[in-house]
């Protein structure tokens, strides 16, 4: 490759290397894949969903495949916030990539005290997760509206002393809307889509194959509702979107961009290839040496509609 | 390690199980028995995640390694159609083996279908001076590699569901049988969960200490995403733990057996 | 087979020979794929979605693949429900299945227009389609709050002399309360899902695939999502359910029966397989067969949750 | 007719070009050239749509049929993973054809690229005393099928956009300059938009008829899904028709062509 190229992007003062980042929920808190490729070369890792006190989660099984995807119902199994602080941050801090601490609550409150907590630790960024399908209280209860959105996030930004991610659930009639509503109430930027509520049955036990009957699905099946979720975002807010659902390659990386988000997340492809992530960071150069782009922001927002 | 490695060998054993054996000096020189791979079934969307298999048998000089499976849905009828030579993206060798200690000088590895599989390169590696297995499958048709068993055990017992091979009934009814007359070390159970439910009871009546290798459906089988969850023991309270990584392979008195 | 088998159903009045019926808007007016198959192994058609006037639809390209799924966004082309009743039933009256008209209006003035003049024709049933993401005005927007569908569903059912099925968006926050308020504005059942709204894009040319920009997703992609809904619905409402939404097979129908659904429709299997609608009818019978269930009506709603 | 078949050649015509030939009688026995058939390009989701392809050839003795395409993305690209003898899920023949009207004494073929190759049949089946192939590629090694256009018309005359073979330059360049000496009695065209816009234009200016092959993005390809639709002049109005039915051959002052 002859270019000249800059991949580095920065979204609402999260500045990460290249736009790829390892999506919350997928890749725990870095360990795992770390034996896999070199986590130096990731813009950033959004660590499993956190809550104040470690959950146990939901019981199995906990992922169901589909068409294309998957389901799962983990239902925000994590050590809490104390331990990853604590345990989890001093290793991805040995790694130059941004570190997304992602948290759910089931309360108004826990959302303050996650983002109190997480404000005063070693961390790059909150996400905070209005759209977790896979537990019964708080989190998607929030996000399907805008006023529990509004709610939620006017209280936490007063508190948060990290550029403030607002993650939102696509299980909604208008994701502008609560975009919108995020965007005002004070957050940074937004990242979409959580997970869309599905269901898998086996027709010869009569059961339902999640043990939680319904999960959240994922994979390239989403896509499109994914890239039309970010599109219709971009037109409704200014904050920077980080964009994600289905996205497996650098090509799906750069539709997300033109799209409109200015970064993007990688979850369930990681599974199928370990690569993933790294071969994205990498499509995503290819892809603009053979288009001639020199800085990977000359992308976002730049569908031709 | 994470590999494209090629298939030397494709052999089918019965109506609906085969055997793949892969070349691959990583996964052979790395993997102790117990330990899984994750494999993709096909390049595409058809069989979108990867089905983990337990390693049968392990060829350290040839560095090689078998996996056997039963053809149960979709991505497992896709591996049906690769042949010798063709490559094969491996995820391995993955989880937690069986403990081998060599202070066991009697073990027994109890197994029921597809739950064979991986007592075989157990007992091929045990240091142990008496090795009884005993295998239970549901009918005569669907007994394999009984020829590797026997060279690899001191004594093998056979059972089917409908007495059409072996004796009639089930595995941990001739496991109770023994141990009214032996005092194995060690015991290894690997088959359907309410069987080794059943043994883990028969064994902790005699005191005698076993592990377990679990099942349960993956995602990334590397220990990110949490899926694979096994109800484990935890002090006086339970926990997930999760068989892709703790596991698969458990104490028996470390899992909650469930319904 | 040696088991003797009743596939019929009763869905609100209209009687099925099976409980298979052709989507609205895959099958055209049947002409096409009598071609292929005998229509008579219908259990019904579901013809193409009328409007009072005829309509051009929207500009090419109409259609976009993506993972275990397409895009549509043909915007309700049709002859206009006069020719339907002309030209179009004669010919679907040869065969022995059920006619199920589908009807969609920009006013509300229109959904009343149309469920008079089809009420008055020769046909089984009327399905409402009040969630068509394709077309500017009308139709979705009205389906995509309960209000809407309220207000639709009680105006015009007065005027249904034929069982009045309502079809239902999936994009929306709670389809279940969506069903509820058509059960409770007198509609005599729901069918669902229509297509999820969905973009794909062209990263070579920077352009979305479709020129409409975005269009609905179907085919086995939203499987996990149609079969949740179908079951959140038929938790919530007592009128009988028509379930689609990526059924390929017969195990597919059988899961939507189990689901809830009374009967089942199927759309973008058929252009993959144009026997998939006879198939299915066959997966379902085998399935019976091998299960021991004499009628398919045992199957509805047999979830073991 | 829905079909599966058996392939009996497949070759590589140039880098990125192929040729399958499949033996049909039900379509070989049926399909008039311009027509096309849908084929299914995996058994799974991973080109989920059949794409279309039309025919290029038919041998109606040996009941074979030959489909020429290029590699454009995935369904094409997994089309090249079959082999002669595999056997392929195919829908046709599909749409109207060329007219062939004996009346006409001089016809005119004009194609550009993957255009090229329905019009081999055309000249092969067309009863005209004389016949003018007029085909254009972007490049020499992009050529394919000379031969056969060389054997089936009186005169064939080449172009290429970069003037690697033939002459440098468009189609359209080449029929204008022919239609200032001659008068054909038809004119038919296959290939992109732009070249049979260009191409009906000319050709009306001189009032000679054409027929356009269209191409667009396709669903069931049979005429029940409204998809691919094409804009064409109804009275004083236009309405969509659709290319796998009504077409994909119109009639070329049928057709609204857009930018
Ligand atoms: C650690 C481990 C070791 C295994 N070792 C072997 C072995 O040596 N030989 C063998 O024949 N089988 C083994 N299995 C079971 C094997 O993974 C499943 O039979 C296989 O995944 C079924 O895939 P399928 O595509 O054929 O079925 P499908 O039903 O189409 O699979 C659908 C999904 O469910 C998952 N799934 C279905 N059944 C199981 C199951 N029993 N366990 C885990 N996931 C499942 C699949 O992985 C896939 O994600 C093992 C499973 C685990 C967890
Ligand atoms: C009537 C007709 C006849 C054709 N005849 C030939 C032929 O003889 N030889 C040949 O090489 N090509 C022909 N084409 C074009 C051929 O259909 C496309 O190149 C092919 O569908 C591309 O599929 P893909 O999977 O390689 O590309 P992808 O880009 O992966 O395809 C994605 C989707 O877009 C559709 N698509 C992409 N390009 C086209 C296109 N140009 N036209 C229609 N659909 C498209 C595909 O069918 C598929 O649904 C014809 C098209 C039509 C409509
Ligand atoms: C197994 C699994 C666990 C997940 N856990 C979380 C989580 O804890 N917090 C969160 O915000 N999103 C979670 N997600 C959602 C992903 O971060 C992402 O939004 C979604 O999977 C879509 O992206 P993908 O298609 O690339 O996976 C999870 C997804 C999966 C598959
Ligand atoms: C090309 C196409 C056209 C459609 N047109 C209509 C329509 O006119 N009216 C309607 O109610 N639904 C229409 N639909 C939606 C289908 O009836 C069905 O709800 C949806 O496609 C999900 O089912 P499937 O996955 O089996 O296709 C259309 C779907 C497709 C793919
Ligand atoms: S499969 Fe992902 S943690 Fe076990
Ligand atoms: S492709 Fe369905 S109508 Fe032409």
């Amino acid at each position: 490759m002859s270019l000249q190229k800059d991949l580095s992007v920065n979204v609402a003062g999260l500045k990460l290397k290249n736009p790829v980042i390892a999506a919350s929920g997928a890749f725990g808190f870095g360990r795992e894949y770390s034996e896999y490729f070199d986590l130096n070369r990731l813009g950033g890792i959004a660590v499993k969903g956190l809550t104040l006190l470690p959950r146990k989660g939901n019981p199995p099984p906990r992922i169901a495949e589909t068409p294309a995807g998957i389901l799962n119902s983990v239902g925000l199994q994590n050590p809490g916030v104390h331990a990853f602080i604590e345990k989890e941050i001093p290793f991805i801090r040995q790694f130059d990539t941004a570190i997304i601490a992602n948290a759910s609550g089931n309360t108004v409150e826990d959302y303050e005290s996650m983002v109190e907590i997480l404000s005063a630790a070693d961390i790059d960024a909150i996400e905070l997760n209005l759209s977790c399908p896979n537990v019964k209280e708080g989190c998607m209860s929030f996000g399907s509206t805008a006023q529990g959105v509004s709610q939620v996030v006017s209280r936490v930004k007063p508190r948060a002393k990290k550029p403030l991610i607002v993650k939102l659930t696509p299980n909604v009639t208008d994701i502008a809307e609560i975009a919108k509503a995020a965007e005002d109430a004070g957050a940074d930027a937004v990242s979409l889509i959580n997970t869309l509520l599905g269901m898998a049955i086996d027709a010869h036990t009569r059961k339902p194959i999640l043990a939680n009957v319904t999960g959240g699905l994922s994979g390239p099946a989403v896509k499109p509702i994914a890239l039309r979720m970010v599109y219709q975002v971009s037109q409704a807010v200014k904050i920077p979107i980080i964009g994600m659902g289905g996205i497996s390659n650098g090509i799906d990386a750069v539709e997300f961009l033109l799209a409109g988000a200015s970064a993007v997340m990688i979850g369930t492809a990681g599974f199928v290839n370990p690569m993933a992530w790294v071969e994205t960071v990498e499509g995503i150069e290819a892809y603009m040496e053979e288009q001639g782009v020199k800085n990977v922001t000359e992308l976002i927002g730049g569908l031709m509609v | 390690m994470h590999r494209i490695e090629t298939i030397k060998k494709m052999k089918k054993l019965n109506e609906d199980t085969f055997l793949i054996r892969i070349k691959s000096e990583a996964i052979a020189s790395r993997a102790v028995a117990g330990q899984f791979v994750n494999i993709r079934c096909s390049e595409g969307m058809d069989a979108y995640l990867r089905r983990p298999i337990s390693i049968c048998a392990i060829d350290r000089e040839d560095n090689t390694f078998d996996l056997v499976y039963q053809v149960r849905g979709k991505g497992t009828r896709l591996l049906c159609g690769f042949e010798s030579g063709d490559q094969i993206d491996v995820l391995g060798p993955l989880g937690r083996g069986f403990t081998l200690n060599p202070e066991h000088q009697h073990i027994v590895v109890v197994g029921g279908g597809i739950g064979t599989f991986p007592l075989l390169q157990l007992l091929k590696d045990h240091p142990a001076k008496k090795k009884t297995a005993i295998l239970g499958f549901r009918t005569k048709e669907l007994v394999v590699l009984e020829d590797k068993f026997k060279k690899h055990s001191h004594e093998l017992l056979m059972a089917t569901d409908d007495g059409s091979y072996g004796q009639k009934g089930f595995v941990t009814t001739l496991l109770e049988q023994m141990l009214i007359k032996e005092r194995p070390h060690m015991v290894y159970f690997c088959g359907p969960a309410i069987m080794m439910k059943r043994g883990v009871e028969i064994v902790s009546k005699y005191g005698i200490p076993c592990e377990v290798s679990m099942e349960q459906r993956m995602g990334c089988g590397v220990g990110a995403c949490l899926v694979c969850a096994c109800k484990t023991k935890k002090g006086e309270d339970w926990d997930y733990s999760h068989v892709c990584k703790d596991g698969p392979v458990f104490a028996g008195h470390e899992v909650v057996f469930e319904e």
